[in-house]
């Protein structure tokens, strides 16, 4: 994670479709140098009245287009572009936001669009619409009928979308997938009908959108090839709801690596940092005799962050000695993720639940079944299972991609553990790209994976886990394990296609996924990564704090945060320091 | 007698010591003669005559005198030393294929060094051109580059060069070594023109090669291990030579025409003595196959016969039971 | 005569120049070293002996030389007892991490690893060595038979050799190592050191080819032609000889220049897999920002090692240079 | 002389023909297929997608082609300065590397040129001054052996990190938007200072110990010796030696390049400076093969000029390479 790369973040988004990679590579010539020219790039903010941040964006700014997770830049959704709702992983729930309410009426969904939300045209913040339903129609018709537009699964059981004045009704055919439409309103963007419907439906889906039309709190004012800058908007709709930006400018810059951030960060040229950052536990604190860095985090002390994935032992179950539940078993009870916790990560990350879980899922998590089936770390009781499962002593390889120092470390850390048991096992670390077709391919032993990102319900973590069937080729980003269980895998579908209302369903049926999986142990989760959130109090104050009942907002931008939890109800909190 | 070596000591340094490479060496030149210098490698020639113009960083002129044309020539001062070389002193030195600036064309580099001596170069170009043809160079020399001539065309540029300002001494270092028989001799004969025209009073020049030197010169001087060993005319070197050593030399040339080369001559077994601590007494001693007792002092360098002089005792006690014989054979009669 | 056997231009100059080449510090100077020893031509065995006296006797009393040579067995020692003595398994973890200096951990530990850097540094002491080694003796069999080759040969051999010299300068080693170590998924330190010895040759054999023009020229080799001896056996006995001392000094320079190459590498990540070197080292604190959290200790010492390591080299060439060469001896 | 240049330029041509070619193989030669490494940094939700995302980005890359087709369209791509897209940036490369152009530039460009220069003039001062000799010698060895990585870190360290003087990384302030405008340019200006100091040292230490060794050697020569013989001034034998010792190290400028260039890689990863080495960096993590293709591309070909203009510029200041064009005289 320290050279972390356009995957996390790009995996933190919902789904990707063909053409919303393909096209930038087709006509990110034409597209990106003709529009590019009327974003001015050279423009000096006063440092006072700007908000710098960064953690995000892996290479510069090229596209705006909130269709486009792989392409975008940071503050595409959630600065320019809006959902209907945000979801709130701290308190749990969901914040009504372009929607102001929305209902199940049996097979139909109906909600109320806000009033008095004005479309706005970047850089000149002319007032060019008013947001309708028609919009969100727009919206919601578009992923239907794209099959390349990234939010077409989730809508697949859509029969029909109206809009009349503020009130949207979509009616779904049979049984909808309550899971997957629910994902679809907190993360989709809802885009202007009037200029979005005029592109081509090429463009509507991965054009570079250099002067966006949008609705949310801040408009795009420059480029450069190092950051986008963003200034308030002015005809933002949030003081409904008593929100305001107190900066008039937002830069959200290029992620250099670790020690530049650090650098930037201490001496005060960046506020607000989402990057991983080691040893960032040791500045909080003060160094040196030095306490006066002024860096702030979530959490005043361990683990310092917000839980954001979950890093699996991740092992190809079709291969012996792993498609033996007793080795499982013995590799599990044999690694001891706090010695990585503290060892390689300095405590600012947490060890996972049993069930991989992260922490905002805890109410799914079903306290007894982890009592009864959860492992921990233990030797001993490793070298048992290790003799049941009648393992032959076979040389093993746990890989990790080159590069990611962090986890070279872990690995070694856990190689050692497991070696110390009687398990045979070589860390190994190959390029990304063969650790990926490794993966994909299912010619690994062992290997480390984090695919896991936050969502509102276990349903896509444990679609990650039992996704059936399994192909010569894994290409999407489950299943990797390649492990078969039918009955999970229906128990899976199920749960998608329960209303989120019947929670006592929705319990049972999690409660069942949770007990196979703690039998079975397909994966073995090891701990989870970071929020990485870190800032600087010199310039601005009133970050995200976990002391302040106020200050409790997500204080990440990345994809999959910024425009769909509450970041932006954090932004809103900072003022001059 | 324009050239006047008097007990001349030039000592070499080395981190084992001094080298007394020239350990007191008496002998003169007169005008317009040639004097062959020769002697094996490391017998202290070379040093001999490069340390008449130029002592370089090692060298250490430790002794003697040396005079020219009645001044005493400042070898051991470098700076006083300058104004002397190319105008009274000049070299033809051993490496004189490659004695010019490769970068430079033979003209603007002999431009340079006439003007870094404070000598108007217009003013003697005319002269230097027709000494380029006199030694049988093409005119357009002077605006070659060195590396465009062949070695022998290099020597001869710079022959002239070295000779521009007429000095009173020439040194000829090896002139002939690298070159064949027939351009050897086209060499020897330019040095007896140069002579035979005014450009140079006194020429010595050092060789391997006791042949060319008894084509070319008037004298012969042998040298041995620093010292000298024996001095007279060309003819009398070559047909009479009274010290073994120069004997020894001669009958290892196998045929006129072949040198002898740098490596220790096969017909002389051992080794000359080094330099560093030299043995009392004669220094051939070792290597003589007539020493004898008396070789323990050192033996003196003196006229034997006139105008030949040897540093033998052996010699000196055939001369004077030679003489003694005389004075019987005179006395009987 | 002919005075054309020389080759002139970059190619025959560039032996010396290349001195300035940053980093890979080609012979300094040895356009002298070039320069054919005088007496070179008939060495009795007598004559040698003598010289091989004079060689040691000068050698021991370079102040250069014996400077040079100290250090570079001080990292010896280091390099080939460094196991030995290192006082942790490299991989050893203490707590708290980020240790200063002390008497327990001379060199502190890392942050966050908490790993002995003293440890680690004699291991990747060790493995510079190694590369230096490996690098210096394959681009050193390389570059001399491709130089002498060319050199000796002539011809459309010369010209193609050339050509296949001037593709190979001109090739970025990097683009290379990334290519390769795409495949090599576990590369080792053999690897790196044969890989940088490979790619890193065409100085030495610009620099042989043209000694051997000159050496060619010169009557020893002529007469040994005119025997009827066969070529290889008039390279290997006659030439080779009187390039010794500069191939000495070559293979000094190609084991200071690959050891630095092999930081490069080992900087960007591209090094051997699975060892700790100095470049991994550097490349580690740099990445786990060392310099703004003040642990120096992990960064410091192994550069100063690595700097002091080709220092030493260099000085060691210096001395030599001026052993086999007595026109350069200090007066 | 035309024959030389005729010479020159077909060598010169053949080198850049097989650079080009096996450049052309780094993202075809890498194991599996770029559009796979491309689709592995993206979330993919099923498997039917994945499928059809293969096809579509085969198409987008031109690999759906043969493989000799696909050598043709990159040498015309060559030809038409277009190197294809960065599919980690999303932009054209030619885009991208236009744009580190610049950074690359301002640092090499001052660092060679001022190390040759100055590290020329030391280093011959050095050679004939004893007490200069002795402080240049051990300092310039210092310089030249230090890793650049090495000597990169502890400037930063010292002079950003602990004394503050600099700043520690990028190429200007995050704040500052690249222009014409003071504010910009002294940013600029200060962070381009100690990566160029490193690159700088580093290669003037080479310099000046090249060149004092070099004019060494020259005072050593036979024409020196013989200037000297004829009472040449100090100052003439000076200037011969020292144009004499400028040729070789003139070519050792050739050589220096490549190696300067991949010092300056490292040198820019440390310092985060935005030129074509970190970029080459970024592409390698980022495993972004056709931006490392077209990097490498331009560097190959900005090399080869370097050494084409050193080869001629050679020819005209060094007359013995002139006579090997037109063949022997005597």
């Amino acid at each position: 994670m320290v050279i972390r790369k356009t995957k996390s973040v790009a995996r933190l988004g919902a789904a990707l479709t063909a053409a919303a990679l393909a096209a930038p590579l087709l006509g990110a010539v034409g597209s990106s140098a003709a529009s590019a020219s009327r974003i001015p790039s050279t423009t000096n903010y006063p440092r006072s009245e700007t908000l710098y941040t960064s953690g995000t964006a892996y290479s510069q700014p090229t596209n705006f287009n909130p269709n486009d997770p792989g392409a975008l830049y940071t503050g595409t959704m959630g600065l320019l572009y809006e959902p209907l709702f945000l979801y709130d992983p701290i308190h749990g729930g969901y914040k009504p936001w372009l929607a102001t309410s929305g209902k199940w009426q049996g097979n139909t969904y109906v909600m109320q669009i806000r009033n008095g939300v004005s479309w706005v045209a970047s850089p000149t913040q002319n007032v060019v619409g008013t947001l309708t339903g028609n919009d969100v129609a727009f919206s919601i018709k578009l992923a239907m009928t794209n099959p390349t537009d990234p939010w077409n699964s989730n809508v697949a059981s859509v029969a029909s979308v109206s809009a009349s004045g503020q009130t949207v009704t979509v009616t779904f055919k049979g049984t909808p997938a309550y899971t997957e439409w629910q994902d679809y309103l907190w993360h989709a963007p809802v885009l202007p009908a009037a200029q979005w419907g005029a592109l081509s439906s090429t463009d509507q889906i991965s054009g570079a959108n250099m002067t966006p039309v949008s609705t949310g709190p801040m408009t795009l004012d420059s480029t450069s090839s190092t950051q986008a800058c963003f200034q308030t908007n002015p005809h933002w709709w949030g003081a409904q709801l008593g929100l305001s930006f107190h900066f008039k400018y937002l830069c959200d810059v290029v992620n250099g690596s670790n020690n530049v951030e650090l650098a930037n960060l201490t001496t005060g040229q960046l506020d607000w940092s989402n990057n991983f950052l080691p040893g960032i536990s040791v500045l909080v604190n003060g160094l040196g005799g030095n306490s006066a860095y002024g860096i702030k985090t979530y959490y005043p002390k361990a683990p310092y962050m917000l839980s954001a994935n979950t890093a699996w032992l991740e092992m190809n179950t079709t291969k012996a000695p792993m498609n033996n539940v007793n080795f499982r078993r013995a590799v599990a009870a044999a690694i001891n993720p706090q010695s990585i916790v503290s060892g390689v990560y300095t405590n600012i990350v947490k060890a996972a639940n049993p069930t991989g879980l992260l922490p905002n899922l805890d109410k799914y998590i079903n306290k007894n079944v982890v009592k009864k089936y959860g492992f921990s770390y233990n030797p001993g009781l490793a070298k048992k299972y290790l003799k049941a499962s009648g393992y032959k002593g076979q040389k093993l390889t746990l890989e990790v991609p080159n590069g990611w120092t962090d986890w070279e470390a872990a690995i070694q850390n856990i190689s050692n553990q497991l070696n110390a048991v009687g398990i045979h096992v070589t860390p190994t670390y190959p390029q990304y790209s063969v650790r990926e077709s490794d993966l994909i391919n299912g010619t690994y032993d062992m290997a480390i994976d984090n695919n896991a990102g936050p969502d509102s319900t276990p349903w896509s973590y444990f679609q990650r886990v039992y996704n059936l069937p399994i192909l010569a080729k894994q290409g999407a980003t489950l299943n990797w394990e390649r492990y078969t269980d039918p009955k999970a895998w229906a128990l899976v579908q199920e749960a998608g296609r329960t209303p989120l209302s019947n929670g006592a369903k929705l319990d049972s049926i999690y409660s069942q996924l949770e007990t196979q999986f703690l039998q079975a142990l397909p994966q073995i989760p090891l701990w989870y990564n970071g929020a990485w959130f870190q800032a600087q109090s010199t310039v601005w104050a009133g970050y995200p704090s976990a002391l302040n009942k106020n200050d409790q907002y997500t204080p990440v931008m990345w994809g999959g945060w910024l425009g769909n939890m509450t970041t932006v109800y954090a932004l809103a909190q900072i003022q001059r320091a | 007698m324009s050239v006047k070596i008097d007990n001349l000591q030039i000592y070499y340094s080395t981190l084992r010591g001094e080298v007394k490479a020239v350990d007191g060496v008496s002998f003169s030149i007169g005008d317009g003669e040639i004097m062959g210098l020769a002697g094996e490698s490391g017998c202290g020639k070379s040093t001999l005559g490069n340390g008449l113009i130029f002592l370089e960083g090692r060298m250490r002129h430790a002794g003697g005198k040396v005079t020219l044309d009645g001044k005493e020539l400042p070898i051991g001062n470098p700076k006083a030393m300058e104004q002397h070389r190319l105008r009274s002193v000049s070299i033809i030195p051993q490496y004189a294929m490659s004695a010019l600036n490769p970068t430079r064309k033979i003209g603007r580099m002999t431009s340079d060094l006439l003007k870094s001596r404070g000598v108007d170069y217009k003013s003697v170009l005319e002269e230097f051109r027709r000494r380029i043809a006199l030694v049988g160079l093409p005119a357009d020399v002077l605006d070659r580059y060195p590396f465009e001539l062949s070695g022998g065309m290099r020597q001869r540029a710079t022959m002239v060069i070295s000779t521009l300002l007429n000095p009173s001494l020439l040194i000829g270092d090896e002139v002939t070594s690298a070159l064949d028989v027939s351009t050897q001799r086209a060499v020897g004969e330019m040095l007896m023109e140069f002579r035979d025209r005014g450009y140079v009073k006194s020429t010595i020049v050092i060789t391997h090669d006791l042949s060319i030197l008894a084509q070319i010169a008037d004298t012969i001087l042998i040298m041995y291990a620093g010292k000298l060993a024996e001095k007279a005319d060309a003819q009398t070197i070559v047909s009479n030579p009274l010290h073994p050593y120069t004997q020894q030399l001669l009958a290892s040339l196998p045929e006129v025409g072949l040198r002898y080369d740098e490596a220790p001559l096969v017909g002389i077994p051992g080794r000359p003595p080094s330099l560093l601590d030299p043995p009392k007494g004669c220094r051939f001693r070792d290597r003589c196959p007539v020493a004898f007792e008396q070789c323990a002092a050192e033996p003196p360098f003196v006229e034997l016969h006139p105008g030949h002089e040897v540093a033998c005792w052996k010699a000196i006690q055939d001369a004077q039971s030679f003489d003694e014989e005389r004075a019987t054979q005179g006395a009987a009669r | 005569m002919s005075v054309n056997t020389e080759p002139t231009g970059p190619e025959a100059q560039a032996v010396a120049g290349n001195a300035g080449a940053a980093q890979v510090p080609v012979p300094p100077g040895e356009a002298g070293v070039m320069r054919p020893v005088p007496g070179g031509g008939s060495v009795s065995s007598v004559m040698q002996s003598r010289r091989r006296w004079e060689f040691m006797y000068f050698a021991v009393r370079n102040k250069k030389l014996m400077l040079g040579l100290v250090v570079e067995a001080v990292f010896v020692f280091i390099a080939i007892f460094g196991s030995a003595i290192a006082p942790y398994a490299s991989s050893k973890t203490f707590t708290p991490p980020g240790l200063h200096p002390s008497l327990n951990h001379l060199f502190g530990t890392t942050y966050p690893f908490g790993q002995d850097v003293f440890s680690q540094w004699l291991g990747g002491v060790r493995d510079s060595y190694l590369v230096g080694a490996l690098g210096a003796v394959s681009a050193g069999v390389i570059g001399l038979a491709v130089g002498f080759a060319a050199g000796w040969r002539g011809g459309w051999l010369d010209e193609l050799l050339q050509l296949l010299t001037n593709v190979v300068v001109c090739l970025p080693q990097l683009v290379l190592m990334i290519v390769i170590s795409a495949y090599q998924t576990n590369r080792s330190t053999l690897f790196e050191g044969v890989f940088i010895g490979v790619t890193g040759w065409p100085w030495v054999a610009r620099a042989v080819r043209a000694q051997t023009f000159t050496l060619k020229a010169r009557d020893f080799v002529d007469m040994a032609r005119m025997s009827g001896r066969r070529a290889t056996s008039i390279v290997l006995k006659d030439i080779a000889p009187n390039m010794a001392s500069y191939i000495f000094l070559v293979f000094v320079l190609l084991f200071a220049s690959s050891m630095l190459v092999a930081v490069n590498f080992d900087f960007l990540g591209l090094g051997p897999t699975g060892t700790m070197s100095i470049g991994d080292m550097m490349n580690l604190a740099n990445q786990w920002s060392a310099l703004q959290l003040h642990v120096w200790w992990w960064f410091l010492p192994p550069g100063a090692a690595m700097t002091l390591m080709v220092v030493a080299l260099l000085i060691t060439n210096v001395g030599l240079d001026e052993v086999f060469n007595p026109k350069l001896r200090q007066q | 002389m035309r024959r030389y240049f005729f010479k020159k330029v077909v060598t010169y041509l053949v080198t850049f023909f097989v650079a080009t070619t096996i450049d052309w193989g780094i993202p075809h030669l890498m194991p599996g297929n770029p559009v796979e490494i491309y689709l592995g940094r993206f979330n993919i939700s099923s498997n039917a997608q994945y499928l059809a995302l293969q096809k579509t980005i085969s198409q987008a890359f031109g690999v759906n082609v043969p493989l000799w087709k696909q050598y043709l369209d990159f040498w015309s791509g060559v030809l038409h300065w277009n190197f294809g897209i960065s599919f980690y940036a999303t932009a054209p490369v030619t885009h991208i590397i236009a744009q580190a152009v610049p950074y690359t530039l301002a640092l090499l460009i001052p660092a060679i040129v001022l190390s040759y220069v100055l590290g020329n003039r030391i280093g011959a001062m050095a050679a004939r001054r004893k007490v200069l000799d002795n402080v240049v010698l051990p300092i310039g060895y210092l310089f030249q052996a230090a890793p650049f990585a090495w000597l990169a870190l502890a400037l930063s360290y010292f002079l950003a990190v602990r004394l503050r003087w600099f700043p520690p990384s990028l190429g200007s302030n995050p704040g500052i938007g690249a222009g014409w405008n003071w504010a910009f340019i002294w940013s600029a200006i200060r962070h381009w200072f100690l990566p160029f100091l490193s690159v700088f040292l580093v290669s003037f230490g080479g310099w000046a110990i090249g060149m004092r060794n070099l004019v060494i050697y020259e005072l050593e020569t036979d024409y020196a010796r013989y200037l000297r013989s004829l009472g040449a001034s100090q100052r003439l034998v000076r200037r011969y030696a020292y144009r004499n010792a400028v040729l070789p190290q003139l070519s050792g400028l050739a050589l220096a390049l490549g190696v300067v260039v991949g010092g300056n890689i490292v040198t820019e990863v440390v310092f985060q400076y935005p030129g074509l080495g970190h970029l080459i960096f970024l592409a390698i993590t980022n495993e972004d093969f056709f931006l490392l293709q077209g990097i490498f591309l331009f560097i190959i070909i900005g090399v080869l000029l370097a050494n084409f203009v050193i080869d001629i510029a050679y020819v005209l200041i060094d007359p013995r390479t002139r006579l090997s064009m037109t063949g022997a005289t005597a």
